[in-house]
C-alpha cells in the first residue's frame, strides 16, 4: 500500500499539473487539475501518516497558498482594470491572446486557471488536515483518559 | 396520454425532478444529520442533472473546438455553470460535515431528535 | 393559476407538518411529495423537447460562444473560456465560496 | 481608465481583497487586521456614496464584467434604487463592525477573531454584490457565499446551542438555494437567458408557450427567498440562529442578511417577470397574506419570550413581514414604505441587538425580567434601547412611523383596508412588548441586582452613532423617500 502510494503519487501530481496548464486546450482546467493534485497529497497523508503528508506541504504554506490563489485571481482582474478594460477583462484589457491552440495562449485564462489550480489543491489539503487533525487530538485525549 | 408521451420524451428532466423530491423528502424526514447532508447533495445533484440535460443537443460533440470543419457542438453554457455549481455544493458539504464533527463532539450524537431531547432536559 | 397555488401550498404544508407527530408526519410527507411529483410531471411534459436543436436554450448566446469563442478568447476549450473569461466573475465567486468554506471550517473547528 | 466607471466592481472587490489578506495579517498584527477591515469598508462606503451621486446625475450605470456585453457576460447595474440598498448595506455593516471590534473580545477566543474578520468582510462583499448583480446565476453564487458566511458567524461561538442553530440554518438555506437553482434552470430552459433584462423580454413570449414552467419557477422563487428571508411559515430557523449568535452577528443577520433576500425577491419580481405576468398571477396575493400572518405571528410570539435576544429575533420575523407586505400590496406607495422599512429596520434592529449585546457584555443578564432598574445603572444603553423601541413601535418623529405610514397609505389606495388594521394592530402589539422593558428599566422601584462592568468607549460610541442614524431616518427621511418614489414611478 505504502509502496504503491509512493510510486503513484508523483505521477498523479504530474497529471494534475498537466490538467491545470492544459485547461484552455483540452478537457480539464483549474478545478479538476487542482482536485487531482490535492488528492495526491491526501493520498500520501493517508497511506503514511500526517507528518509525511505535512512534509510535502506544510500547514502554513497551505494557508499562504490558499489566500495567495484567490488574491492572485482578484489582482489579475484588477490588472485588467489597470490596463483599460473592465474588471476581469481579457482581450479588452490587451492580454496577449497568442495563436489559438498553442501552449502559451489565451492571455488571462492561462493565469487565472493556474491560480484556481493552486487554490483548489491547497483547499483540499487544508480541509482534510483540519478535519483529521482535530479527530486525532480528540482520539489521543480519549486514549489517555483510559 | 399527452402527459405520458411528454414524460417519456423528457425523461431526463423527469428523473431529475424525482431525484429532487427524493432529496427533499430525505432532508425533511430523517433526523440523522449525515443523511440530511447526503440529501442536500442529492438535491443539488438533481438540479445539476437538469441543467446539464438542458444543454444537450442530439449528435452534439463536447465543446472543444478542433479544426475548422463544421461540427455540431453541445451547448457549453450549462456545463460551465454547473462546474461552478458543483464547487459551490462541495464547499457547502465540507462546511456542513465539519459542523457535524463539532456537533458530535459536543453533544455525543448526530441525531436531531436526540439533540432536541438533550436540549429539552437542560 | 390554480397550479401555482397548489405547488406553493404543498411546500407550505411541508413546513407546517413540523408541528405534527412523527407517524402522521412521515405519512403526510409521503403523500405530499407524491402530489408534488404529480404536479411537476405536468411541468416536465410541457418542457422543450430534450436534445432538440430548436430548444430555446440553444439561442444566440451559446452560438456566439461556439462560433467566435476561439477568436475572442484564444482558448480551444469553450467551457474553459466561459468560466474564466466570459463569466469570470462567477468563477471568482466560486473561488470565494471555497475560501469561505475553508474559513468557516477552521473557525468552527478551532473555536473549541 | 476612468475610475468612476469602475465603481460597481471596486466596491465589491475592496472587502474581498481585505478578506483574503486578513487571515495572513492577523497572525502577526491582530490590530492591523481590524483596521484593514475598517479601512476597506470605509473605502467601499465612500465609493458607494460617490456612485450614488454619479448615478443620480447621469442615470443608471451598466457595468459589464470582463467587458463582455450582457447576454454573454455578467452585467452589474447601478441604478438609484440598488445603490440606495448598497449604501444601506455598506454603511450599516461598517457601523456594526465598529461595535464588533470590542464586543468580540469577550465573546470569542483570540485565534478565531481573525477568521471572524475574514467571514465578515466576505459577507459584506457578497451582500454588496447581491444588490448590484443583474444575472440570475451570479445571484445564486453570491447567495451561497452569503449563506456559508452567515452560518459561520453564528457557529464561530463556543456554544453548543449555536452549533445546532447554525446547522438548522445551513440545511434550510441549502434547501432554499436548491429551490432557487431549480427555478433558474426552468427559466433558463424556456428562455435561454440569465440576464434580468433579456429574461424579461423573452419571458413575455415564453410564458405563452411554456406557462407551467414559468409559474413553477415563480413558486420556487417565493419558497427559496421566503426560506432565506424568514417569511412566516418558513421562519423556523430564525429565532434560534439570531438569538444564540454573538451580538454583532445577530445585528448583522437580523439587520441586513434577511433584508437582502427580501430585496432580491423584489428585484426578481419587478425586473425579471414581465408586468403582464405579475398581473395575471396571484404571486403578490400569496406574499401579501403570508406577510400579514407573519406580522401578527412574529409580534405575538415575541410577547411570549423571556429571553431578550430571542424576543428581538421574533420581532424581526414580524418586521421583515412588513417589507413583504410592501411587495405583496404591489402598489407604488406601499412599495416605497416597504423599501424604506428596509433601511429603518436594518438600523433600528441592529441598534437594539447592540444595546442587548452591551447589556450582556456589562452584566451578563439575558432575561427580560432581570432588567428592572437597569436604566439607572446604564443610562446610555437604555436610552438607545428606548429610541430603538420607539422607532419599532412607530412613534411620531421616528422612521418606523414613516414606513408604516406609506404602507398604510398604499393599502388604502389599493382598497385593502384590512391590512391597515393589521399594521395598526402590530404596532399595538409592538408597544405591548417593548414598552414594559423600557418602563421597567427606568421606573422600577427595585434596584438592579447584578454587577455591572464598565462599558468600553467603542461600544458607547457605536450606540451613539446608532442613535444618530435612527434619528436621521426619522427627521431627514425626505430625500430617501423622494428617491424611492421616483424609482417606484418607473415600475407603475
Amino acid at each position: 500500500m505504502r509502496i504503491t502510494a509512493r510510486l503513484v503519487a508523483p505521477f498523479i501530481q504530474l497529471y494534475g499539473i498537466y490538467v491545470i496548464v492544459n485547461g484552455h486546450l483540452s478537457p480539464g482546467g483549474g478545478f479538476s487539475g487542482g482536485a487531482i493534485f490535492g488528492s495526491s497529497l491526501v493520498l500520501v497523508a493517508i497511506s503514511f501518516n500526517l507528518e509525511a503528508g505535512a512534509k510535502q506541504i506544510s500547514h502554513h504554506t497551505a494557508s499562504l497558498l490558499e489566500s495567495g490563489g484567490v488574491l492572485g485571481f482578484t489582482l489579475t482582474g484588477l490588472a485588467a482594470v489597470f490596463f483599460g478594460g473592465n474588471y476581469l477583462a481579457n482581450r479588452a484589457a490587451g492580454f496577449p491572446l497568442g495563436q489559438a491552440g498553442e501552449f502559451f495562449s489565451a492571455g488571462a485564462i492561462w493565469i487565472i486557471t493556474i491560480f484556481i489550480g493552486i487554490k483548489v489543491a491547497s483547499t483540499i489539503t487544508t480541509l482534510f488536515y483540519n478535519i483529521i487533525e482535530k479527530e486525532q487530538t480528540v482520539g489521543a485525549t480519549k486514549r489517555t483518559d483510559k | 396520454m399527452e402527459l405520458l408521451s411528454g414524460l417519456i420524451n423528457n425523461y431526463y428532466y423527469f428523473v431529475a425532478i424525482i431525484l429532487f423530491v427524493i432529496g427533499t423528502h430525505t432532508m425533511l424526514t430523517h433526523s440523522n444529520m449525515i443523511k440530511k447532508v447526503i440529501a442536500m447533495n442529492i438535491m443539488d445533484a438533481s438540479v445539476f442533472l437538469l441543467f446539464v440535460a438542458i444543454g444537450y443537443v442530439h449528435g452534439g460533440r463536447p465543446p472543444i473546438i478542433a479544426g475548422n470543419e463544421e461540427v455540431l457542438y453541445v451547448n457549453p453554457l450549462p456545463g460551465a455553470l454547473i462546474l461552478t455549481g458543483i464547487v459551490v455544493a462541495v464547499s457547502v458539504t465540507a462546511y456542513a460535515l465539519s459542523l457535524i464533527v463539532k456537533i458530535h463532539r459536543t453533544y455525543g450524537t448526530v441525531d436531531c431528535d436526540e439533540i432536541c431531547k438533550i436540549r429539552g432536559d437542560e | 393559476m390554480t397550479y401555482i397555488l397548489i405547488t406553493f401550498l404543498v411546500f407550505l404544508a411541508l413546513f407546517l407538518r413540523f408541528m405534527l407527530g412523527v407517524e402522521v408526519r412521515s405519512i403526510l410527507t409521503f403523500y405530499l411529495l407524491g402530489l408534488i411529483i404529480y404536479l411537476f410531471s405536468f411541468t416536465v411534459a410541457e418542457m422543450p423537447l430534450f436534445g432538440s436543436i430548436d430548444s430555446p436554450a440553444f439561442n444566440e448566446v451559446p452560438r456566439r460562444y461556439l462560433e467566435s469563442g476561439v477568436a475572442e478568447t484564444g482558448a480551444l476549450n469553450i467551457v474553459s473560456s466561459i468560466i474564466t473569461d466570459y463569466r469570470a466573475f462567477d468563477t471568482l465567486g466560486e473561488a470565494t465560496v471555497l475560501f469561505a468554506a475553508i474559513a468557516a471550517v477552521i473557525a468552527t473547528l478551532k473555536s473549541h | 481608465m476612468v475610475l468612476s466607471e469602475q465603481l460597481p466592481a471596486l466596491i465589491v472587490i475592496s472587502p474581498l481583497i481585505c478578506a483574503f489578506l486578513s487571515p495572513l495579517l492577523y497572525r502577526r498584527h491582530a490590530r492591523a487586521s481590524a483596521y484593514l477591515v475598517l479601512l476597506s469598508l470605509l473605502l467601499s462606503l465612500i465609493m458607494a456614496a460617490a456612485l450614488l451621486i454619479k448615478v443620480q446625475r447621469t442615470g443608471p450605470l451598466f457595468y459589464q464584467m470582463g467587458s463582455w456585453p450582457p447576454p454573454w457576460g455578467i452585467e452589474y447595474v447601478a441604478d438609484p434604487l440598488r445603490v440606495y440598498m448598497l449604501l444601506v448595506v455598506v454603511a450599516v455593516s461598517l457601523w456594526i463592525f465598529i461595535y464588533a471590534i470590542k464586543d468580540l473580545e469577550h465573546e470569542l477566543r483570540d485565534e478565531v477573531i481573525g477568521w471572524y474578520y475574514t467571514l465578515y468582510s466576505l459577507l459584506v462583499a457578497s451582500m454588496a454584490a447581491m444588490t448590484l448583480t443583474n444575472d440570475l446565476f451570479n445571484l445564486f453564487v453570491l447567495m451561497e457565499i452569503c449563506a456559508i458566511t452567515s452560518c459561520a458567524i453564528i457557529t464561530i461561538k463556543e456554544d453548543r446551542e449555536c452549533l445546532e442553530a447554525g446547522f438548522k440554518y445551513l440545511v434550510l438555506s441549502a434547501m432554499g438555494t436548491g429551490c432557487f437553482l431549480l427555478g433558474v434552470a426552468m427559466l433558463y430552459m424556456v428562455t435561454g437567458h440569465l440576464n434580468f433584462g433579456f429574461l424579461q423580454e423573452e419571458l413575455s413570449t415564453a410564458v405563452l408557450n411554456y406557462p407551467l414552467n414559468v409559474f413553477t419557477a415563480a413558486a420556487l422563487f417565493i419558497v427559496a427567498f421566503g426560506t432565506k428571508a424568514a417569511l412566516f411559515p418558513l421562519h423556523v430557523w430564525l429565532p434560534d440562529a439570531h438569538a444564540s449568535a454573538p451580538s454583532p452577528s445577530s445585528a448583522m443577520l437580523s439587520g441586513l442578511v434577511i433584508k437582502i433576500y427580501a430585496f432580491s425577491l423584489f428585484i426578481i419580481f419587478y425586473r425579471v417577470f414581465p408586468r403582464s405576468l405579475l398581473d395575471s398571477l396571484p404571486l403578490s396575493e400569496i406574499v401579501l397574506w403570508l406577510a400579514a400572518f407573519g406580522v401578527m405571528f412574529g409580534s405575538i410570539y415575541a410577547m411570549l419570550q423571556t429571553d431578550l435576544k430571542k424576543m428581538l429575533a421574533y420581532s424581526s420575523i414580524g418586521q421583515i413581514a412588513f417589507i413583504f407586505l410592501g411587495i405583496g400590496l404591489d402598489q407604488r406607495l406601499a412599495l416605497v414604505g416597504g423599501l424604506y422599512h428596509i433601511a429603518v429596520h436594518a438600523i433600528t434592529k441592529a441598534m437594539l441587538f447592540m444595546a442587548a449585546g452591551t447589556i450582556i457584555y456589562a452584566t451578563g443578564v439575558r432575561k427580560i425580567s432581570d432588567l428592572a432598574g437597569i436604566g439607572r445603572v446604564m443610562p446610555l444603553v437604555m436610552v438607545a434601547f428606548t429610541i430603538g423601541s420607539a422607532s419599532m413601535i412607530g412613534i411620531p418623529g421616528t422612521g418606523g412611523l414613516i414606513s408604516k405610514w406609506y404602507l398604510a397609505l398604499g393599502a388604502l389606495e389599493s382598497g385593502r383596508s384590512l391590512f391597515v388594521l393589521v399594521i395598526l394592530l402590530s404596532s399595538l402589539l409592538n408597544a405591548i412588548y417593548y414598552m414594559p422593558i423600557v418602563i421597567n428599566s427606568f421606573m422600577s422601584q427595585e434596584d438592579f441586582g447584578h454587577g455591572v462592568k464598565e462599558v468600553p468607549k467603542v461600544l458607547q460610541s457605536a450606540l451613539v452613532i446608532g442613535m444618530v442614524f435612527v434619528a436621521l431616518t426619522g427627521i431627514f427621511s425626505r430625500p430617501l423617500i423622494l428617491l424611492l418614489e421616483e424609482q417606484m414611478a418607473l415600475f407603475f
